[in-house]
């Protein structure tokens, strides 16, 4: 597999995927992706591939998908023209407002779609993960709308350090399972959820919380999220009068930022720039820069750009953000580095953390923690390249990041 | 005999002389490094072929034990490199042919073609992927049989008829018939005749049945309609708690 | 003034208030309203009430309101019809969904016009009371929109059942003072915001939160607010394809009731229902039911009904949620009662508590414990008058009510 | 001499004795309802004028001493009507005109007319009401004057010009003017001389200075610029400290 990457041809992988033409039938961005699953899992995947394939381009589906996109969950979300931070950093600011979305993060167009998506398999009930709990309480209230039981695994640390998140999904309906195997966090979370799948794959849907994981998965949150891009696109023409110079996601598994880009990769004038979490520094273990700093392997059933040692075993991670701290990422972010259309980056804890403060007090918008280093690596940028339109996908909101932010109270800018 | 050869025919020879063939599993260096030889060398006494455990950090088809002894033995040190060493340096006079258990981003790290060299050299007959179904497995699966190695395929509850038919005939050595829709140490399901009858059906070589074994009724109950029982989860615990490898799996195949 | 109230002529004065008369000259809606202030504020109140009278109506102030509403704000909101409650109730349930408003509720709506209107005026701060903490959050954020340094009064019994609205001040860079007289709850809050204005009356702007206190607040805030009734009508006709036979808003100081019905009062057709907390029972100080079984009188600046004991000393509420407990109610909402057009009945905590879990069950949607008690009333209407068309105005979201909730676990639905 | 006379007298008669009026507030009732009249009696046997605040539950233009008197007041059990009985049964020989300081509502709920009747009888000679700015006050103005009682404006430092000659004009009895833009219990502002002057140039009626007088040297700055000091927080502190009344008060005004 490794022998693929030398291989490719860097411009006809970039044009098939503009062309919508990716992931090929194999489930693959170029090398990237595929379908690493158990033997047990392989005709749940066939059931949810081709229903994925049938329903989505079905337009009775997309009619009832858009009507909830519009209906409940919001859409479209505003775009926002941020005058006091353009001032601050010479530039012209616009953000992607998904905290807005019902439930405050982009997690829910997804979530939505697929419970939908859930309901014309026949499922019985729907399994989560969750890191952050944005997918969690997406999850929970896209299955009550639809109406069907959830549970949700989620990593004990993280349950911890979103514990609002843990609340509002019990509320919601949900069954909260703490997971304590493994890293305590989204990938132990992920992991527990597959095996849940595995001892019911008849009955049970799997709702898959951002665009990594075995193929179907990465195309249909892909295909699910798009709308972020679609939308900012046009919102961009109309409001600012033309697209952005460059444009900013942070990066867990890739779902915020793959619904941003994806629509923009055919711009070539817009550069995309992808966002990871730089930790508390460069060492392995120290940050979930997977990206920045990984290689390719397998985890949890795709191949892509991952965190681990010599063996091959994945690495724990760090972040102060539950959602970024993932040792993996979506294939399709895997290619686009590869491909050199999308360059991915990193902020520090503490670069969001000052990021997170200075978006609450110049625009007084309480952003997540994980969207903060979006916010801190535009500034650096903007500070680089004076002049410039910008465009951030404000991913979420930060009222669950509460609990962790108790601990970094505002430094004061004034 | 070609390694995955060894696998077939240390199956049918215990078949032949009227038993079930058992399938010892034990996660490599678990609980200790220190004993992991001379723990591989009681239970290849007893069992046709062993399965030997590579631990990884992700073992998404795994239940509670088997999570936890992957962790343990990651955290002891151990890495498909070491195992190799180990066999290569101390395991000479294992005649029992071997088989690695593995996810496969290990495999992946480690370089299919040194991979399938080293593991020839240290009596690896086979190798059993959970997470590579078979339409990943081309590439590994030719660098495998390069070196005369199985590239075992699962098979499971659920497996439609045709996918049976391409499965069974695609494994190597043995076929791996998964009891139960679920992960690792759970129990036998009720319709578990039918299910390993209709594997045997079609598949050329020998199916060994694994998930759930835990008892010498579970052995007799499975020798009725396969080849062999794979014995993992219920063993780990044995050697968790310390007992004797050798004499839990004789009780499993009283004469 | 009591002397008034048997005189009106209730048509007339519906009429008027239709074609936008009121409040009159001298504040009054009807004999309701009025400015009822310290000598020292009066210059004040002249400032804000020509800046009002000046900067409504001006096309540049209004494109600014606008912009700010679309663009930030995340107007308009979505109108969602709500399938399972509909089928659960026999009737057919549309929901006005200022949940999704940037900082969670309607409130925003009137702080960033007041932030604005601040701007104009020349303020060099902003202070501001609140009850739920909504109105801080969202003062907090519109001030750091638009740059201007905000304080906000909260009792000190409100900090503690919305802690994570405290949270969120502060990270908005607010200045959270609490209020340890009174009644530490809104009403205290109130007081003190009013005597910390009497002591700068020049340079600070009073941002007040509903449509309460004395004249212009409760005609500015209606002014700022009657976008969500606007936006629901033409929402109904397009989405529903036609009007409501009845509308449902909580009123706490009636900010988004008044927002909800001043648009629709012309519509004769749509019988208007504004819901009190009805705590937990009849007697003085049990409830927060002002209209339903209160009298007029003066408190904080206006004359409107209270609830007061025979000596005319305002009387402590009980409500399990902050935003409704409260001892006064917006004039006009008296007045709208007087001449019959609005009906204010009254839900208890349980019976809100309950409607709560049902809104989470059945449509995914985490209402907070205010609007849970206009569900509440709601579902015991379309019981009493099935097959009706009901549109709900979904005031806020219950993030911020979790403290609150945690006392009170879910009882299971299914 | 109607009621509201007897305040413009009472402080006029100060002031040609070379005295500035001397106004003292207490909240009645506090700190304990039983030492009301005797109080009273002590505190009107100095003041030139006496002014008795009726407890409300919110008094938003209040600082903190005369909130918590306020409150703990009302918890006492006083109400406007208990204080008229007060007045009725033991008040009889108390010579000095009383005025009442009081927000809206506990007016409001008693009823104008019978306020009115009440008040006159009870020896109340004019109303303070801060929270009923002039343009509200209209019906409880007639109402009182048909008795005789003044209802006392308010001014303040930055109350322009023509609302100054408005509200002086409008005034019975005396003028309050508020010392301070802010609430009761503070200090003494640096321009108090202009601002008292400027209201003593354009009212008919004496002025009297209140808010942030606690000390003789207040008094006699004051005193050179408006026709009487009201002492209200200060006195409020001293009856709570259990000092003696009378005596605090003549402190302020030494011979
Ligand atoms: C607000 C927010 N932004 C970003 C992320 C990261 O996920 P993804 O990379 O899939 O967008 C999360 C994950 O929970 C999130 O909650
Ligand atoms: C969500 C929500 N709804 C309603 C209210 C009540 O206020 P009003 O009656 O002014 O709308 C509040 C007050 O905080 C609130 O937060």
């Amino acid at each position: 597999m490794k022998s693929v990457l030398p291989a490719m041809d860097k411009e006809a992988l970039l044009a098939a995927d503009i062309a919508g033409e990716l992931p090929d039938a194999r489930g693959r961005f170029g090398p990237f992706g595929g379908r690493y699953i158990p033997e047990t899992l392989v005709p749940a995947f066939d059931r949810l591939e081709q229903g994925a394939r049938k329903f989505l381009p079905d337009p009775e589906f997309q009619a009832s998908f858009q009507r909830e996109l519009r209906e409940w969950v919001g859409r479209p979300t505003a775009l926002s023209f941020a005058p006091r931070l353009s001032k601050k950093w010479g530039a012209e600011v616009w953000i992607k407002r998904e905290d807005l979305a019902h439930t405050g993060a982009h997690k829910i167009n997804n979530a939505i779609g697929q419970a939908l998506l859930a309901v014309k398999l026949g499922a019985r009930r729907v399994i989560a993960e969750t890191g952050a709990g944005q997918h969690g309480v997406a999850s929970a209230a896209a299955c009550a709308r639809v109406g069907l039981p959830c549970r949700v695994y989620m990593g004990a640390i993280d349950m911890e350090r979103q514990a609002p998140n843990v609340d509002r999904m019990l509320r919601l309906g949900a069954e909260v399972i703490p997971v304590k195997t493994g890293d305590q966090t989204l990938r132990a979370a992920i992991d527990e959820a597959m095996r849940e799948w595995v001892s019911d794959p008849e009955g049970t849907y799997y709702l898959l919380g951002s665009a990594v994981g075995p193929h179907p998965y990465p195309w249909l949150v892909r295909e699910l999220q798009a709308v972020i891009g679609q939308e900012a696109r046009e919102q961009m023409m109309r409001q600012a009068g033309g697209l952005p110079d460059v444009a900013f996601a942070c990066v867990g598994g890739g779902s915020n930022a793959i619904g941003l880009f994806y629509p923009l990769l055919g711009d070539a004038g817009i550069e995309l720039i992808g966002v990871e979490a730089g930790g508390t520094g460069d060492g392995l273990g120290q940050n979930a820069a997977t990206l920045a700093t990984g290689t390719p392997g397998v985890l949890q059933g795709c191949y892509t750009m991952i965190l681990q040692d010599d063996d091959g075993q994945v690495q724990e991670t760090h972040s102060v953000s539950a959602g970024l701290d993932y040792s993996g990422v979506g294939p399709e972010h895997a290619m686009l580095q590869a491909v050199g259309r999308v360059s991915y980056v990193t902020a520090t804890d503490d670069e969001a953390l000052d990021a997170l403060e200075e978006v609450c007090a110049e625009e007084g918008i309480l952003t997540a923690l994980e969207t903060a280093h979006a916010y801190a690596a535009a500034r650096r940028w903007a500070k680089a390249n004076p002049g410039k339109r910008i465009l951030i996908g404000n991913s979420g909101r930060g009222d669950k990041d509460m609990p962790t932010l108790s601990k970094f109270p505002p430094k004061g800018r004034k | 005999m070609q390694p995955h050869e060894r696998l077939t025919d240390a199956i049918r020879q215990a078949n032949s002389s009227g038993k079930t063939a058992l399938v010892p599993f034990i996660t490599a260096g678990y609980p200790k490094t220190e004993t992991f030889i001379s723990q591989l060398r009681a239970i290849a006494a007893v069992g046709d072929v062993v399965e030997i455990g590579v631990p990884f950090s992700d073992p998404m088809a795994d239940g509670m034990t088997i999570q936890r002894s992957s962790h343990m033995a990651i955290a002891n040190g151990v890495s498909l490199r070491w195992i190799l060493n180990q066999l290569d340096q101390h395991g000479a006079d294992i005649s029992t042919p071997l088989v690695f258990m593995s996810y496969l981003n290990p495999l992946l790290a480690f370089g299919y073609e040194e991979l399938a060299k080293r593991a020839s050299k240290a009596g690896v007959c086979g190798f059993i992927v959970p997470d590579l179904p078979y339409e990943e497995c081309a590439e590994l699966r030719v660098t495998l049989e390069a070196q005369g190695i199985a590239l075992i395929q699962l098979v499971t509850p659920a497996t439609p008829p045709e996918r049976l038919k391409l499965l069974t005939s695609a494994s190597g050595g043995f076929v791996y018939a998964v009891t139960i829709t679920g992960i690792t140490g759970g129990g036998l399901p009720s319709d578990l005749a039918d299910y390993l009858d209709r594997v045997s059906a079609v598949s050329p070589l020998p199916v060994c049945a694994g998930f759930g074994i835990r008892r010498a009724e579970d052995v007799s109950k499975v020798g009725q309609h396969a080849a062999g029982a794979i014995v993992g989860s219920a063993l780990v615990e044995v050697l968790e708690a310390g007992g004797d490898p050798a004499t839990y799996l004789r009780s499993l195949r009283p004469e």
